[in-house]
Order: structure tokens, then C-alpha cells, then sequence
């Protein structure tokens, strides 16, 4: 199982805070990205692939196309306005 | 004492936080501090209150990176940052930050360090609720130009 | 509310002071303030009290041009310097600067600037008593340093 | 009458905080200090045009010769520590 998170605006875009999907064989995150889309429309393509968006693993951002492991959480952040 | 990460709903009580800070040794002689409220505007807009979502778990272990960073740069003796979540009115406090030191260009420089850290990194997002209905903020280009000024070399 | 300076020898109240800046008005949202104590140490001495000397009527004046100064080079909404004066021991408050202002680079500018230009220009002197008996501190040199880098053009 | 401070450092050294001197005619900082000299001795000459001493005229910090009037206040201060 991996566990997909969107917060905040992405949340709202995709009417969708998470989402758990099988896990069936170690998948590179382009590849989960591509699964979304079939799935859920080209929407989702659109909105996940966007250049503002950040991705994290576990809680901690990536940048390059890793590879999920069963188990993992990944989260879609948009732009982060704290503080 | 030493250095902390909170995130919470109630209300920062700085006179609290900012003794902790002052009782954290003999030898600070520094405390520099920043204190972040809702504004009644943002833009040109009229804001009547915010509320601020973030990532559990990875906003505090984000906001602990750039607390260790800070003490990796400069000679801090505590260091505290509190950070709201939930529905806050304008006036409210939304973020703490306060350092300790024995001098006061560490404490300045920590504190103005960890805030653009902090807007550019943690998993936080506010939302506005002004008087046309709710809109996410956007994030804020200077932001970014700030926190790159404390690239290694450039300050 | 506004501006404000005040010489005294009670306790700084960092609390209230902090509550009244905050409160000075919708348009807030960043508060910086700086509090100096008094260290346990100063070069290689061991420090038991300190004690502070003033011009009494130069010293405000003085402080009330460096805080002009500061909202003719800043936007800000609210500021305050609070100098204490007389016998203080390790651990307590000497010297209290707070801004407010729309936005935080502004308010953390402002805060630093005050506190060069107090350390350089406000007659203030301070006494330290330590094991050995009682010695005026020196200046430093690098305050004026900090001071001269706030001439227009430098920052 | 012109009414001379000095402070901390230099109150000290001087072994006094204050004194008045009568006013007879306008005199500039210079001759103060010289006619200071004379009545007081050479440490305080050399104490008071020492170069890290700041003078105030009127709670003003003075940086040329100026012409002392009646009634003013002249201070003396040493480097300021302070904050």
C-alpha cells in the first residue's frame, strides 16, 4: 500500500485529501503520477505534474524520480505561505 | 534549557516564551525575537481572519532542520519556534520566534534567518477569509529571494 | 499608539511592552524586538552586577532621534526603546527595542539599526563589578563598525 | 555662568561631576578647556582634549570650537557603552 496526501489548494483542485493505492511492484514516482492520471483524468496529470508543486516522501522532499517502496507516504505540497 | 519546535492551536503566550529564553543561561546576553500576527490586509484585499493548514510530522521536523541549522551557523544558546495552526482572527500571533545568545548580531541574524527558512520551507498553508469568501495565499517571490541571501558566502 | 522611549530603573516588563506594540494597530503583522541582559562574562572576567550611568534628558533625546531615524528609513507602525538605568544583576534586562510593522524585513532592520546606533550614540555608560572590583567597560570597536554600515548606500 | 558635566570614566578620573564657571565674555570650547587647564592643572587638559572625548553643548553633541554663551551646559562624555 502507498499512501498519497495533497494539502491545502491541491487538496481543493483534486476534491481529495488522500488516497491509498496498492502497491504491486516498486514504482518510480513519474510512473505513480502517470497511474493518477489514467485513473483519475488528465486533470490530475496536470495539477500533480506542475512546476510549483513539491513532492515528499516519508515527510521529507525529493527532487529526483525516486523509487516508492511499499509502505511509503507521499505527500503533493503547493507553495508553502507560513509564518 | 535549550531549543524547541511547538505547533498548536492556542495562542502563543510570549511573555512565557520569551522568559524561558531569558532563563536559559548566565551567559546570554541577547534576545532577539519575531512575532508574526494576521494582518487586516493582504495585497489590496480587506482579510477578516485566516486559517492555517500544515503537514503534521513534517512541519516540526522541518522547523527542527532550520532551528539545527541556525545553530550550525551561528553561537545560539536557545532557540524557540512556535508555529499556529487552525482559524486565527486579525491581531492574533501566528508564528514565534526567539533566540538566545551572547551577542547580538547572532541573535538578529539567527532570528531574520530561521523566518525566511521558515516561509519557504514548512509545510504550512494559510488560507484567507476576507470579505468576496476564501482564498489560499499566494506564496510570495521575495520570499524566495530572501531565503536565498543566506546561501553560504553571500552574507 | 506610536513611539516611545523611556529611561527608568524598574524592571523592563517585556510582556506589556510586547502586548501594547501589538496592539498599535490592524495593519501589523510582524513584531521584532532585541532585549539585552546582563551576561555573566564580559572578554574573560566574571561579572557579579553591573551598573548604569546616564545624561539624563540627552540620553532620551537622543534615543528619540535614533528612532526618527528609524521611521524616516522604515516603514513602521509602532516602535519602542526602553534603556534601564542604575544597579543590575546577571540575568536582568538592560535595554529593550521593539518594532512593528506591515511586514518583517522591516521590522528586523529597524530593531538592528536602533540597537548600533544606541550602542554608539545614547550616553549611556555601564559599570562592571566583578571579583577583582569595579571597571567601566570599553567600547568596542566593532560597534562603530556595525553603526557606519547603516550610512545610506551601505545596506 | 556655564555649567560643565562630566561623566562615568571621566568623573572619575577628574575626581568631579560637575562645576560652574562664571561667564565673563563669549570663549570658545578651546579656551574653556585651556582656562580649565590652568585653574585645574595639565591632567585635565590633557583628559578633556583627549581625541575619544565627545562634547555636548546643551545635551547637543558639538564636533567644532563653538562659542559658549551664558547659561549654557557643557558635558564632557567618554565613549558611550551602553544597550
Amino acid at each position: 500500500m502507498i499512501k498519497l496526501v495533497f494539502f491545502a489548494s491541491l487538496r481543493e483542485e483534486l476534491g481529495c485529501g488522500s488516497l491509498e493505492i496498492e502497491f504491486n511492484q516498486p514504482l518510480r514516482l513519474s510512473a505513480l503520477i502517470k497511474q493518477l492520471e489514467k485513473k483519475k483524468g488528465n486533470h490530475w496529470g496536470k495539477v500533480l505534474a506542475s512546476e510549483s508543486v513539491k513532492i515528499a516522501i516519508n515527510k521529507e522532499i525529493v527532487v529526483n524520480d525516486e523509487l516508492l517502496s511499499d509502505g511509503c507516504e507521499v505527500a503533493f505540497l503547493p507553495p508553502v505561505t507560513g509564518g | 534549557m535549550g531549543f524547541k519546535v511547538l505547533i498548536q492551536t492556542e495562542a502563543i503566550d510570549f511573555g512565557k516564551e520569551h522568559g524561558l529564553l531569558q532563563d536559559s543561561g548566565d551567559s546570554v546576553g541577547a534576545i532577539a525575537t519575531f512575532f508574526g500576527t494576521v494582518r487586516d490586509f493582504n495585497e489590496t484585499r480587506k482579510v477578516e481572519s485566516i486559517s492555517i493548514e500544515h503537514y503534521s510530522g513534517m512541519t516540526e521536523s522541518e522547523l527542527k532542520k532550520i532551528l539545527n541549522e541556525a545553530k550550525a551557523r551561528w553561537k545560539i544558546s536557545a532557540g524557540t519556534i512556535i508555529h499556529r495552526v487552525g482559524k486565527l482572527h486579525v491581531g492574533e500571533g501566528i508564528v514565534f520566534v526567539g533566540i538566545a545568545s551572547s551577542h547580538r548580531k547572532e541573535a538578529f541574524q539567527s532570528c531574520d534567518f530561521i523566518m525566511d527558512y521558515l516561509k519557504t520551507n514548512a509545510p504550512l498553508w494559510k488560507k484567507e477569509r476576507h470579505d468576496g469568501g476564501e482564498d489560499w495565499v499566494s506564496s510570495k517571490e521575495s520570499d524566495q529571494i530572501f531565503a536565498r541571501s543566506w546561501e553560504k558566502g553571500s552574507y
